[in-house]
């Protein structure tokens, strides 16, 4: 055990002194953090709509006003024929194009129905989806305001009505940054300690002192341990930094006890820095741990829900996220983050993380043992 | 003329040599838009929902019946008891909760007016908007279908077209972007690594030692990558064509040469950072850190643009894959020809030709 | 051939000194030696008369052109392996030859003869990888990529570290017959006992030239008597050989003891020693080598 | 005599990478206390038996025990009793001198007490005292390798293994090292060393010459040049090498 307190004496020491890879270490997910959530706001609004209103009578400046007034859409072009507002979608000038037939008043009392023609650029198709829902439900509600206000002749049969309350748990003020900061904090503590661990056994290789600590009657999972855990030590400062960070510009504090939080990430860094530490075992040279990590990385990224979710992946996609640690740390992160979740609450998730964890680490030590 | 095909094919060697680069290079394009097209989407499907029915009246088990029905929800269980909700809500796995009042059959059958709540959790505010509007839409159509029974007047219908994309899927918005994101990072990566490689291992002090131009030396450097690229470029076609069902509906032609233009100026980027780089560990984090970041942030596929603050769209003009991914968008997506992105090629022409002539010129003959 | 005036080199904003004020020229056709341990200058040399590097101050030329404005010139003339040139560690060593020929211009068939010699005996190795070629056969293939091009001037820094005695040797006959085709050539080594096969050597340290001479003038100008003493136990010879008081140096060289005395208390030494009650002890006055001139100069 | 007892006793080691066989029945002793050469040309098999020796590879076949530990299942044991000083760097460049001693003590099991103790011996010894706190990359290369040398005898080994330890060092800070050597021999250490200075070769009690995988002579460096009829190592070890088959390994 002794030894072990050298080695992290000396591993602490190499890294403290260089003062450049720190301040990258630090600065890079500083700005990263401030700068992530400013851009990655996914929430959908600012709809941009084209007009075509062949009718221009009060019912449809009204009907126009209503869908501009929703907050969600806002007019962008006012076009005289269905072809024009074609072009202006085609353009990426507007995200959808509404299309009021003439007379659409006249027929509306005549015929009790009317339709509207809405054509939508499905392109990204979750907005276009939204965008044709919040529409529907605006024009549900301008339908049943018209009806109460107008002198219905000879119909007096009440019609029945219900109204919807909806209620957002957790988030009321649908503050979207609280949902992407957690999830964002988590991505840079871990391509932070995966990259950096992967680089720590190769650039002893690289430099030729890996030998000389081969001759030393040092044990392999000591010598493991002892490159591990200084970057989980520099991980909990980055994180902390986060946090505070998280805090001071973009308000979100964890409902949840920060023994749970901290609990847990030190669980995760565990399996996370294992991954690194195995990738280094395999890469003989620098370039190749950071391609190899790099791919990671940006797999993780992707498919941990960090942006997208993992609910609505395909069951295969799904089976293969279960095995990603961070999908698993995110979905922790979030629930002690905004619900307050305890350890109960999370028990699945950090089995799991403690299971990849232990296959990535003894994983490491045997092949880190073979290559000698 | 030789000199520069040798070299060129030199490099080839060294890249088919080496597997992790070969990963890096290959791999990673694939796996992208296999991820992409098959396992990502924003889509809302099978959102597990929690109901409360303390009604228990014919109204409200048709609309449960119905939200069940519905592709985008699965009615998880019902609880007895709206306490049991905030239980439930923390282990995660319910997105949101309709609770029916005792009284919901009574006020409808008496007042014609009864009230539903929904409950969504909102710790990811998208999701909930959507699972929201998706529900409200639900109850609407319900209120629709029975007031079409009974007669109802005044109905105003809309009929939805969607356009480009009818299925809705969440590939025509991600292609475009991963062969921006990839042909991005490969191409400035490659370069600036392979540069730096060779000052590395001091066979660049030959190299400029001897009578080959330093300028075949950039573009012997530069060759393969690009090479490599259009191969990529075709590849991601082929893969999301076969695949994912999505056909370049514009002029081929034209959507090649502008990629050819994206990859010409993204390889410029990578010459640039390798000329301060020392160590390949510099050139990589550089062109990691200083890539990928703005690519993802500030191209559009993942955030539109327009919801940023006003800085960041200004900076985003300054993002060669911003403008690249518009290109593909319209000539790939929409079939758009030149006339539609003619403005879009200038911004990345100039681009290329700026970052070339400024990589061209700090490009050492020395080595210091 | 090559001529340097004054030349200076500082690095990190002239924190360290590389090169301080000098001066020699080498001759057509000659084979000159840069002598001297790792750190005393001789790579920075090489890059400021390959053109990769500016000089601080002073002015170089080589074949006549100036290193600063014609570097055009100097490129298409020189042949240069630098220290840690460690060539294409993942092409063969044909591909390795193959492609420095053609950057060069040229084939290998076109200049097989120069390099025939050399190439004769790593060609079994041809489609091996450079990375898994030997310490000696990597400084082969290295100086073969870079004469293929029939250079003027050859520079060769430290082409012999790390390399065995006979790869050694070998290579050394080899630069002989260069030369012998007219290639002006400057070497760099670490190992004083190569310095007999150059024509002149200069003698560096720290940024210094301590000396530059040929060889057996370097070796005539040693200022005083060189004994060597031996004994069979050497070690302990060392340490009472240290202890006389009028040694004015003492070196183990091989399995003597070359010592040089203040005065003339070389006198009473082999009394000394008898004192000391060694029985195999034998003194004579040698001629010095270029390793004895060279610890001397460091003594200065 | 001293070098009665010996340390390192090989029998037949042989190590094959496939079918390439790069060390051939090697059969030695190494005495206690005594300063053995181990030469040979490139790609004979230098390094192939040294990192048997030390444990870092597996033997193909054959015997050898290190300071009485068997090579095969007593590897652990034979690490805490040998040091080893390679050609590449041993030393952290970004730690300074004195953490560098602290270290490499520390991770072979010396207490603090012990390393404060030692390492002040050390800087004595090495005249570094002032340099205690210099990072080892500012450091120039002959006080890297004599410091890198010490460290590796600083738990006071019984062998200690040095690969072309002065490379590229000055004549007169060679001296130093080979006094440094000396210093080690006398108090018992067992110094296993390779060169490709054939004048250091003479500086050794034994010498073995390697060749094509096999230890082509091995004797007193005097013994040598009377057999070869040579006046020095070069000589001898140019006799031997020079018909090797194998110019690589």
């Amino acid at each position: 055990m002794r030894s072990l307190f050298f080695l992290l004496e000396k591993e602490s020491r190499q890294l403290l002194r260089n003062k450049q890879l720190i301040r990258v270490l630090i600065i890079a997910p500083i700005i990263q953090l401030i700068l992530m959530p400013l851009a990655a706001n996914y929430s959908v609004k600012n709809i941009s709509i084209a007009v075509v209103d062949h009718d221009r009578s009060t019912l449809s400046q009204r009907f126009i006003s209503k869908i501009t007034a929703s907050g969600y859409f806002k007019l962008t072009a006012y076009v005289n024929t269905y072809s024009e507002a074609l072009a202006v979608l085609e353009k990426d000038r507007a995200d959808l194009a509404i299309q009021i037939p003439a007379n659409f008043e006249k027929n509306l009392v005549r015929e009790n129905v009317q339709k509207i023609y809405i054509a939508i650029n499905a392109i990204e198709g979750t907005k276009a989806n939204l965008g044709g829902a919040y529409l529907g439900s605006i024009i549900t509600d301008f339908n049943s305001e018209i009806r109460a206000a107008w002198p219905l002749g000879g119909v007096v049969e009440p019609i029945p009505q219900i109204t919807i309350a909806s209620s957002n748990w957790y988030n009321p003020l649908m503050n979207y940054n609280l949902y992407i900061v957690p999830a964002i904090l988590v991505t840079l503590v871990t391509a932070m300690g995966m990259m950096q661990s992967a680089f720590s056994i190769v650039r002893e290789k690289e430099s030729g002192t890996i030998e000389q600590i081969n001759v030393t009657p040092i044990k392999k999972h000591i010598f493991i341990l002892g490159k591990l855990l200084p970057f989980m030590v520099l991980a909990l400062v980055i994180f902390t930094l986060g946090l505070c960070i998280a805090w001071l510009l973009y308000h979100v504090t964890p409902v949840g006890s920060l023994l749970v939080l901290y609990a847990s990430l030190i669980i995760y860094l565990f399996a996370v820095l294992g991954l690194g530490l195995l990738i280094s075992t395999y890469s003989a040279t620098q370039q190749q741990a950071m391609s190899l990590s790099f791919f990671f990385i940006n797999i993780f990224n992707m498919m941990s829900g960090v942006f997208n979710s993992v609910d609505s992946m395909p069951q295969w996609a799904k089976n293969i996220v279960e095995t990603f640690p961070p999908s698993h740390f995110i979905k922790i992160m979030r629930m002690v983050v905004l619900k307050g979740s305890g350890f109960s609450d999370i028990s699945y998730h950090l089995v799991v993380i403690v299971l990849i964890g232990l296959v990535f680490n003894t994983w490491a030590v045997l092949n880190y043992r073979k290559t000698v | 003329m030789k000199q520069l095909l040798v070299f060129v094919k030199k490099e080839f060697i060294q890249v088919f040599r080496d597997r992790s680069t070969l990963l890096l290079l290959f791999g990673l394009p694939i796996a992208q838009i296999v991820l992409f097209g098959f396992a990502l989407s924003n889509e809302i499907k099978d959102s597990k929902v929690v109901v409360v029915d303390y009604s228990k009246d014919e109204v409200s088990s048709r609309i449960i019946a119905k939200i069940g029905a519905s592709k985008y929800f699965d009615v998880e269980r019902s609880l007895a008891n709206a306490d049991q909700l905030e239980a439930a809500f923390k282990k995660g796995i319910i997105k949101s909760a309709i609770v029916f009042p005792a009284s919901f059959a009574d006020d409808l059958l008496h007042t014609n007016k009864a009230s539903i709540q929904i409950i969504a959790d909102a710790s990811d505010p998208n999701l909930a908007t959507a699972v929201t509007a998706y529900l409200t839409q639900i109850i609407n159509d319900y209120q629709i279908q029975s007031g079409r029974a009974v007669g109802l007047p005044l109905q105003i219908i809309p009929e939805i077209h969607m356009l480009y994309n009818p299925e809705l899927k969440g590939a025509p918005n991600f292609v475009p972007g991963v062969m921006a994101l990839v042909l991005m990072l490969v191409c400035t990566m490659m370069t600036s690594v392979a540069i730096v490689k060779e000052k590395e291992l001091g066979t660049m002090e030959v190299l400029l030692v001897s009578p080959f131009k330093p300028l075949y030396i950039i573009i012997a450097k530069l060759t393969p990558n690009l090479i490599i690229s259009i191969v990529n470029f075709f590849i991601i076609l082929l893969l999301s064509s076969i695949f994912l069902d999505l056909h370049v509906q514009g002029s081929l032609l034209l959507l090649t040469l502008d990629s050819i233009l994206f990859i010409l100026t993204s390889l410029s980027i990578g010459l640039w950072l390798s000329i301060g780089a020392q160590t390949q560990q510099a050139a990589m984090t550089s062109s990691l850190m200083g890539m990928m970041l703005p690519t993802l942030l500030l191209t559009g596929f993942m955030f539109p643009i327009e919801n940023m603050p006003l800085p960041m769209q200004w900076l985003s003009n300054l993002v060669p894959s911003r403008w690249y991914f518009i290109i593909v968008k319209q000539v790939m997506l929409k079939g758009l020809g030149i006339n539609y992105v003619w403005k879009e090629t200038l911004i990345l022409l100039g681009m290329c030709i700026l970052l070339f002539t400024i990589s061209l010129r700090k490009f050492k003959i020395r080595l210091q | 051939m090559i001529s340097l005036s004054n030349i200076s080199k500082t690095y990190n904003k002239g924190q360290i000194t590389a090169l301080k004020h000098i001066s020699f020229s080498v001759d057509h056709g000659e084979l000159f030696g840069l002598i001297g341990p790792d750190g005393a200058g001789k790579t920075t040399l090489f890059r400021i008369l390959t053109t990769l590097l500016f000089a601080d101050e002073g002015d170089a030329t080589v074949n006549g052109f100036d290193v600063v404005h014609d570097y055009k010139q100097i490129r298409n003339c020189v042949g240069y392996m630098p220290g840690k040139f460690s060539l294409y560690q993942d092409l063969t060593v044909e591909e390795n030859l193959n492609f420095f020929a053609t950057i060069f211009g040229t084939t290998i068939r076109e200049n097989y003869a120069l390099v025939k010699d050399i190439y004769q005996q790593i060609e079994p190795f041809k489609n091996r990888m450079a990375g898994k070629l030997s310490g000696g056969m990597k400084q082969k293939l290295g100086l073969c990529c870079a004469l293929i091009h029939k250079p003027d001037v050859l520079f060769l820094d430290e082409p012999t570290t790390g390399v065995d005695v006979v790869s050694r040797r070998e290579f050394w006959e080899m630069l002989a017959r260069l030369k012998k085709q007219g290639i002006t050539i400057v070497v760099s080594t670490p190992y004083m006992d190569e310095a007999n096969r150059c024509d002149r050597i200069a003698l560096m340290q720290k940024g210094v030239v301590l000396s530059i001479d040929d060889p057996a003038n370097m070796i005539k100008d040693f200022p005083q008597k060189l004994y060597a003493i031996k004994a069979s136990n050497s070690f302990q010879l060392l340490q009472d050989v240290r202890n006389y008081s009028g040694v004015d140096s003492c070196f183990a060289f091989g399995d003597a003891l070359h010592v040089t005395f203040r005065d003339s208390s070389d006198q009473n030494m082999m009394a000394y020693l008898y004192t000391k009650a060694y029985t195999d002890v034998s003194m004579e006055i040698i001629t010095p080598s270029i390793e004895d001139c060279f610890i001397h100069l460091l003594k200065d | 005599m001293k070098w009665m007892n010996p340390v390192i006793i090989t029998e037949k080691l042989t190590k094959r990478f496939g079918d390439f066989v790069a060390a051939n029945e090697l059969t030695f002793e190494v005495n206690q206390g005594e300063i053995f050469g181990f030469l040979g040309a490139n790609g004979a098999g230098k390094t192939t038996a040294m990192r048997m020796l030390c444990g870092l590879l597996a033997p193909s076949s054959g015997k050898a025990t290190i300071a009485g530990f068997d090579i095969y299942d007593q590897a652990k044991q034979i690490k805490t009793k040998i040091g080893y000083m390679s050609q590449k760097f041993s030393l952290y460049d970004d730690l300074t001198v004195s953490e560098n001693i602290r270290f490499y003590a520390g991770i072979y099991g010396m207490d603090i007490k012990q390393i404060k103790q030692k390492t002040g011996v050390l800087l004595e010894e090495l005249e570094l005292q002032s340099e205690a706190k210099t990072l080892v990359s500012a450091l120039p290369l002959g006080w890297k390798q004599k410091l890198a040398f010490s460290v590796s005898i600083v738990h006071d080994p019984s062998i200690v293994f040095l690969d072309e330890p002065t490379g590229g060092v000055d004549p007169v800070t060679r001296r130093q090292f080979w006094d440094l050597i000396h210093y080690a021999s006398n108090r018992g250490v067992t110094v296993f060393v390779t060169t490709h200075y054939m004048d250091e070769a003479e500086y050794c009690n034994r010498v073995s010459i390697m060749v094509d995988g096999v230890i082509a002579a091995l004797d007193s460096p005097a013994q040598l040049k009377q057999q070869y009829t040579a006046t020095n190592m070069e000589d001898v070890f140019y006799e031997l090498a020079r018909h090797a088959k194998r110019k690589d390994d």
